[in-house]
């Protein structure tokens, strides 16, 4: 049970993040080690400890710059801001949360679509191969982000090194891992 | 000797050479290794990304499959699927009504016994103890090791050597006579998640750990993660074109090198697969 | 029949409430007399069931004090008896019993002028609410039952 | 047969003039049990005690009721009198009919009637009134001091002018603490030796000070006034009579790289020696663990050169008893070292050091006179970076407090390091800059203005090391988080100021509580600072908190002012109003059953656990038990207890409860 | 339901525990408690619906006690009860191995103390929802009603301390109630005397309560007295923001204190 159940607005996202992975933004006194040490930092419209105050505040405004921010998409879940963090705070869990709200709120980050439909992609060859088929993820993907020339010189190669397979490896109980997509993202809704 | 093995997708494609180390080294030191029956992905990064049970569910498949045949132990090589496994593990230890709600989903019964090993943990126990008198060419090179994110963090669930300045993987390579430098960016990020989707930033962050290694006169970069070293080795053009430089510096695994020097030839730990030749033998 | 005077007991601590109504002498400010004091060291001494064997013997009113928090003379003893109070009150408020009839206080040792003020209010309170008569009847009954039985 | 007798006074008019005190007296002279009533002008006029001792011996009396003013003025004289008449004083209780009756009533007949029920409550609670001893504590007048930085040092010289004796106890070869290894002092840079050294000097010469350096305590026993003390005297391997502290086995001895912990091991230092020049007192002692003699069985160089002979290889260790009836604990603080602060590579990179390292390389007295240069080349850094709140404040690290002097040594460094390499350039990571005192964020404001010290406000993620060159990876939160790197040539970390190693195992051995982080712990956080929960133990210094000089001093001084009130008296009383947990026959023990509540209500850790156990050693069963010596009666633990095991004296639970039975019901 | 039998037949084999306290079906129908010490005879075990009592109580019965190490079958309020008596010194974490069962009646893998925090952390600890509508009619009474309703509730208690008997909570060797100096609460079982006894019950189970309701199955005459722990377990919540038996740490509400405890009625 949460200590700040009293105070917290409940409709802030801050208040979700508490309730679904047990991370309490106001805990985070912006010392900023998270994004001193983040790998990505230099790249984020929104470094960690930025992403952390505006949660502070607790309003709807900040919390919009939160969902739409490239961060939470740039976010490598290194964990390298946990593993130094002061407090101890699950970044990257939060991370995980963010990424999967500002998809269900619609608020992706045109400029990280390309970010989600690589992961679409990728679960969508878990999905219909019960392994990661690599050919067929690349060339889904390019169909997704339309990124249609990338890593067109390494395909080749990749080929004639043998890392590339053409026809995927196929389960043999392939309903199974079908029924656990079907319990987890058709019906979780988070598709 | 029989142990389980979980080797993922990365080892069944891009790290085949990574693969065809492993078994190398398990059959030289006479450990049969044993997949998981009908294995199948854990879900990497998109999954915990894009939905929290699917991230669970499908280790917690692999889990319940390796505890339906009896693997009291399995070995898991790719340090990404590693933590994965492991941090499903202590997901659903820690949260009881969790684990009925995946069981549920993958209508198995998980309970959680399996050990699972990394590959250094493996070669700790199983190789370093057997190899006297199996160097016959020792690894007589200055290694920079690197241990990506997912070998050492978060160092409270994993429980394996230090987040800060790991040294197992130093101390593997001492023993086959390699000299393990100072190296900095141990545990920095290469990238890994974003290979695909963000080639410039991968390029960068990857760069930088060559860079270092370069810099300190490091002959091979020492890995234990194919994500790791598809970053490293298959992106080296994109990591030469954003550096604006021409580094040649090769990646290996860290059972290719043990592989050498207890003999294998380089075809037999697969180094011909690498994009960036090794001149190492 | 003389006007009802009711009968009220006050369990006090010893480092604040007692020696602020010794304050109050020494000012000569008046108070009811209704009103009889029973020393304890301190707020942390008083049995809850002190409070009710006080009803059960006829008392009217009760009242309890000690000194305000973070200024007990045992560090923590009042703040142990805050929290019996909350649970009690509670209690009594759902068992039915009128918690009108007690009053809870803090009184330093400096607020001789409140001492009285807390004891007027108090025992004018009780005078208004009149005898407590419900929990005597049940009181009383009980001593007929037993009658009956021996 | 309770026989109890009954003094009502009138104070003059104070009571009589609205209690009819002659009919009280008359009314509860027909109770049962009262053998003696009377009513008289001045109860606590000489022939009024008189009357009340005349009263007790003639019938006999087993209890008496004062009736008269408030306890809280002269229940000690009626005490007092009934006791010279041969009565237990806690057999005699007051009835307040002054303050809390005819002061604050109208005369009238409801007013006596109220005085003549307050009578009868103490009647009744005077006739189940138990006899109860005094506890009666002579005071040895000797202090302990543990301690001899300079809080101790503060404590010893103020309890020894006031003419006590003092024994002053220092673990290490020399007094004066880390205030002697600082180089100035904030904030206003003057020579932390330069001050310090004249009071060592006057601790060795004060006639009334047994200095016991080289020494630690073994063991306490007692309570306040009463303490029996061990003190361990380790062999410093001298005759320290013949010693004249020329110095000369130490110049000739043969080893010499032993790390030198007066310097943070920034120099070394030989096996036989005097841990700094002005060390008090300053005469060698030999270090066993690194002394070739006693790891190879010879050499004896030192007795060779010696030319008093003063050298005794086969000292043994001494332990000592001591009397004495108060303890100062002084013992001081330390800060986090090596290996605390793995991203930082602390304890890997010769060039990241610690606070004190610093004060050492900017000490005229230090390894290099007082220059900054790098540990690790000799070189002057031109770049140096200062990490504050290096383990403070970082719960990850277990230490959520803010250690409180690093704001202020930080700007010390920043500005020391600045005069020295004028060119040079300083710059501090930080995240809230402390500066209150005395004229303290003035002299963070000189650095920042003055000095040009670079603050940025920000921690640092990781420090590694490339081209000899230190890589500092921080941020600067004012700039929207944005990621700062600096190649240093130095780094210094204001580390967390911790407990002494040690604090924790000296706490136990004396009896005083300590905090979760191993400080000692105070009786009461803002009125008994000085105080410890054990009656007699105070604390003065850093060993309470990081503190720094001007606290540490402070409350040194309290301390000692503390022990000087306590030594005013020959001899301490203590009411016998304590706590006690009933015992009972085998095989129940006591009608307790071990839940401990008791134990965390206990304001005063006065609840121990007794263990009754077979023959064979196995524990039958656990109880509470109160320590007399620490109970200080507030009854919590009564009222908590369910089984009602626990009572307490002078307010039992059956003297209460007959006082609201007298007090409701009609006579 | 299968895996709490091969649970307990695992922790007998390997004789990490020498008893397992759980249920067994009755003769009437009816679950009552079972002891098993062979792993043989663990197929007697049971988990269904019928299953309600708080086993705990056992935990601190020398009978029980004597075996040596006990696996005991624990529902929510059965683990919330080991919580207390561990925290309270009366059981030892060490001693005890838990077959949990979730309250959807799913048997649950309890590894240790830490993971039984855990659990119990994420479920609701509020009373059973039947109780609290109770509570919630009682609540709106007048005063005088909640008195009469109590008075009449109360004066058929014969003083049997069958609920004190069923509490696990209530392990004093020595009840209050066995005090006769003073003698607190009266001897004979009358409206007046019953009252106190109740109140002096409720409240030595203030914020200690974990809400099982046994005190009040357990009553012969059928008198709601859980009712009166269970308004002060919601109180304890309420003010103090905890419930009873969720730490093997914590201490209850009334030994502990929180300098900025709020309440509105001291003066």
């Amino acid at each position: 049970m949460s200590h700040s159940e009293h105070s917290i607005e409940r409709d802030s996202l801050a208040y979700a993040i508490e309730k679904h992975v047990e991370v309490h933004a106001q805990k985070c006194y912006q010392c900023g080690k998270c994004s001193a040490g983040c790998p990505v930092a230099e790249e984020m419209d929104l470094p960690p400890s930025l992403v952390m105050r505006l949660l502070q505040t607790e309003k709807s405004s900040n919390d919009d710059k939160v969902l739409r921010s490239e961060s939470i998409w740039l976010c490598l879940t290194c964990e390298m801001c946990l593993s130094r963090c002061p407090m101890e705070i699950d970044i990257p869990s939060m991370m995980d949360y963010l990424r999967q709200r500002s998809r269900s709120e619609k608020k992706v980050n045109p400029k990280m679509k390309n970010i989600v439909s690589f992961h679409k992609a990728f679960l969508h060859s878990i999905q219909y191969t019960g392994r990661l088929f690599e050919l067929g993820l690349i060339l889904d993907y390019k169909r997704q982000s339309l990124k249609l020339t990338q890593d067109m010189m390494l395909a080749p190669k990749m080929i004639s090194n043998g890392k590339l397979h053409f026809i995927p490896e196929l389960l043999k109980d392939m309903p199974h891992i079908t029924k656990i997509f079907k319990k987890t993202i058709v019906e979780g809704g988070s598709k | 000797m029989k142990i389980g093995v979980y080797p993922g997708c990365s080892l069944t494609g891009s790290a085949r050479d990574y693969n065809e180390s492993v078994f190398a080294l398990a059959k030289a030191f006479d450990i049969e290794l044993v997949q998981v029956p009908d294995w199948n992905c854990c879900g990497a990064t998109a999954a915990h990304n894009l939905n929290r049970e699917l991230s669970l569910s499908l280790p917690a498949r692999i889990l319940a499959t390796a505890e339906k045949n009896g693997l009291d132990e399995i070995l898991v090589p790719c340090a990404a699927c590693y933590s994965r496994l492991i941090v499903t593990q202590h997901e659903l230890k820690k949260n009881p009504e969790l684990k009925n709600r995946i069981n549920e989903i993958i209508g198995m019964d998980y309970r959680g016994t399996t050990k699972l090993i990394n590959v250094i943990e493996w070669i700790d126990a199983s190789i370093i103890p057997n190899l006297e008198g199996k160097i016959t060419k020792p690894f007589d090179y200055k290694v920079a090791c690197y241990y990506g994110c997912l070998m050492v963090r978060p160092n409270k669930v994993l429980n394996y050597d230090r987040a800060e300045d790991p040294q197992t993987m130093d101390i593997v390579m001492e023993k086959i006579g390699a000299h393990a430098l100072y190296f900095p960016f141990k545990t920095e990020c290469c990238g890994a998640g974003l290979s695909v989707s963000r080639t410039d930033t991968v390029s960068k962050l990857s760069g930088k750990i060559i860079e270092d290694a370069v810099h300190r006169g490091a002959d091979t970069l020492i890995v234990a993660c194919p994500m790791c070293h598809s970053n490293l080795d298959m992106r080296r053009p994109d990591i030469n074109k954003y550096w604006k430089s021409d580094f040649k510096l090769p990646v290996m695994y860290v059972t290719q090198a043990i592989g050498l020097a207890i003999g294998l030839t380089p075809k037999e730990v697969g180094l011909q697969r690498h994009f960036v030749k090794v001149n190492i033998s | 029949m003389a006007e009802f005077e009711p009968k009220v007991v006050a369990f006090v601590c010893n480092w604040c409430t007692y020696a602020g109504a010794d304050l109050t002498g020494t000012s000569r400010i008046k108070y009811a007399s209704n009103v009889k004091i029973i020393r304890f060291p301190c707020t942390g001494r008083i049995d809850f069931m002190l409070l009710l064997k006080s009803f059960a013997n006829g008392a009217d009113g009760i009242i309890v004090s000690g000194c305000h928090p973070n200024d007990c003379h045992y560090t923590s003893g009042n703040f142990h008896a805050k929290r019996r109070w909350i649970m009690f009150k509670e209690l009594m408020d759902f068992m039915g019993i009128d918690m009108n009839r007690i009053t809870f206080s803090w009184v330093s040792a400096a607020e001789g002028a409140r001492w009285a003020e807390v004891v007027n209010s108090t025992v004018d309170r009780i005078r208004k609410l009149g005898p407590y008569v419900s929990y005597k009847q049940m009181v009383n009954t009980t001593v007929e039952e037993e009658v009956i039985n021996e | 047969m309770a026989r109890i007798g009954v003094f009502v006074c009138h104070c003059g008019e104070n009571i009589s003039a609205t209690v009819d005190c002659g009919k009280v007296a008359e009314t509860v002279g027909k109770l049962k049990h009262v053998a003696f009533s009377t009513d008289y002008k001045y109860m606590c006029s000489d022939p009024g005690q008189t009357l009340i001792k005349d009263a007790i011996k003639e019938h006999k009396l087993t209890g008496i009721v004062v009736s008269a003013c408030s306890p809280r003025m002269h229940e000690p004289t009626f005490r007092k009198a009934a006791a010279e008449a041969g009565l237990n004083p806690f057999l005699c209780e007051m009835a307040n009919l002054r303050e809390h009756c005819s002061w604050v009533h109208e005369k009238n007949e409801m007013t006596t009637d109220k005085a003549i029920d307050l009578v009868r409550i103490l009647i009744e609670k005077v006739k189940i009134n138990s006899a109860l001893q005094p506890i009666r504590v002579p005071v040895t007048k000797t202090a302990l001091v543990v301690g001899g930085g300079i809080a101790g040092i503060q404590s010893a010289l103020d309890i020894a002018n006031t003419g006590h004796k003092v024994i002053l106890v220092e673990r290490s070869p020399s007094i004066g603490g880390h205030m002697s290894q600082l180089s100035e002092t904030f904030p206003t840079l003057d020579c932390s030796q330069c001050i310090l050294t004249p009071r060592m000097v006057e601790v060795a010469q004060h006639p009334n000070i047994t200095l016991y350096t080289y020494a630690e305590v073994e063991s306490l026993d007692g309570f306040i006034g009463n303490f029996t003390v061990k003190i361990r005297k380790k062999a410093k391997s001298i005759y320290e009579k013949d010693c004249t502290g020329c110095g000369l086995c130490t110049t000739k001895c043969p080893q010499k790289k032993i790390p030198n912990e007066f310097e943070e091991g920034l120099g070394f230092r030989p096996a036989i020696y005097v841990p700094f020049p002005q060390a008090v007192p300053n005469k060698p002692v030999i270090d066993r663990e690194h002394c070739t003699y006693y790891l190879k069985g010879k050499c004896k160089v030192c007795e060779i050169v010696c030319p008093t002979k003063a050298i005794r290889f086969d000292q043994p260790d001494e332990v000592i008893e001591v009397k004495i009836g108060a303890i100062v604990i002084a013992t001081g603080f330390d800060i986090k070292r090596s290996n605390f602060f793995p991203e930082y590579g602390f304890g890997k990179y010769k060039d990241v050091i610690d606070g004190l390292q610093f004060e050492r390389l900017a000490s005229a007295s230090g390894p290099t006179s007082g220059a900054i240069l790098r540990p690790s080349d000799g070189q002057v850094p031109k770049n140096i970076v200062f990490v504050a709140c290096a383990g403070s404040r970082d719960p990850a690290k277990g230490i959520a407090y803010c250690s409180k002097i690093c704001c202020m040594y930080t700007a010390k460094h920043a500005m020391l390091y600045k005069h020295k390499v004028h060119e040079g350039k300083a710059h501090v990571f930080y995240m809230d800059i402390r500066s209150a005192g005395k004229n303290y964020d003035e002299f963070v404001r000189r650095a920042i203005e003055e000095d040009y010290v670079n603050y940025i406000r920000g921690r640092v993620s990781t420090i590694y090391e490339r081209d000899g060159k230190l890589i500092v990876k921080g941020v600067d939160t004012l700039l929207g988080a944005q990621p700062v790197e600096i190649v240093a040539d130095m780094v210094v970390l204001a580390t967390a100021g911790v407990a002494n190693p040690g604090a924790e195992e000296l706490a136990q051995k004396l009896h005083v509580s300590y905090d979760s982080h191993k400080f000692f712990a105070e009786a009461h956080p803002k009125l008994k600072p000085v105080e410890t929960n054990t009656a007699g133990i105070f604390l003065a210094g850093a060993c309470q908190n990081p503190k720094d000089i001007p606290d540490s001093v402070s409350q040194a001084s309290g301390a000692a002012v503390k022990v000087a009130a306590l030594f005013s008296q020959s001899e301490l009383t203590r009411e016998p109003l304590v706590a006690y947990v009933n015992r009972t026959s085998p095989p129940m023990y006591s009608t307790c059953v071990g839940c401990f509540l008791c134990q965390s209500v206990c304001p005063y850790q006065a609840i121990e656990h007794e263990d009754f156990k077979t023959r064979d050693g196995k524990i039958i069963k656990t109880v509470a038990k109160i320590n007399e010596g620490l109970c200080q009666g507030c009854g919590t633990c009564v009222a908590l207890c369910r089984s009602k095991s626990i009572d307490l004296h002078g307010y039992s639970n059956n003297q209460v409860y007959t006082e609201v039975v007298a007090l409701l019901n009609d006579y | 339901m299968n895996s709490i039998v091969s649970r307990a037949k695992e922790l007998l084999e390997n004789k990490s525990v020498q008893v397992i306290v759980g249920f067994e079906a009755g003769p009437t129908g009816k679950a009552r408690p079972a002891f098993v010490t062979y792993p043989s005879k663990t197929d007697i075990l049971i988990f269904d619906e019928r299953c309600v009592q708080n086993l705990a109580v056992y935990l601190t019965k020398k009978e029980v006690k004597q075996f040596g190490k006990i696996g005991i079958v624990a529902t929510l309020p059965i683990m919330r009860s080991i919580m207390m008596l561990i925290s309270e010194q009366q059981v030892f974490a060490e001693n005890i191995e838990i077959l949990g069962v979730s309250t959807e009646g799913k048997y649950l893998d309890i590894a240790d103390i830490q993971v039984m925090q855990g659990y119990i952390e994420k479920c609701d600890l509020s009373n059973p929802s039947n109780d609290q509508e109770t509570l919630a009619m009682l609540n709106k009474m007048s005063m005088q009603e909640k008195f009469d309703y109590w008075q009449n509730e109360l004066s058929t208690c014969i003083k049997c301390y069958a609920c004190r008997q069923a509490c696990p909570m209530c392990y004093c060797t020595r009840c209050a109630v066995e005090c006769n100096q003073p003698q607190w609460i009266p001897v004979q079982a009358n409206t007046h005397g019953n009252m106190e006894w109740h109140i002096l019950r409720a409240m030595h189970l203030a914020g200690r309560c974990i809400s099982c309701g046994e005190c009040g199955r357990a009553c012969p005459v059928n008198i709601p007295c859980h009712l009166l722990t269970m308004q002060l377990a919601d109180q304890a919540h309420k003010y103090f923001n905890v419930y009873a038996g969720t730490s093997e740490k914590m201490s209850s509400v009334l030994s502990t204190y929180e300098p900025n405890d709020k309440e509105s009625f001291i003066l």
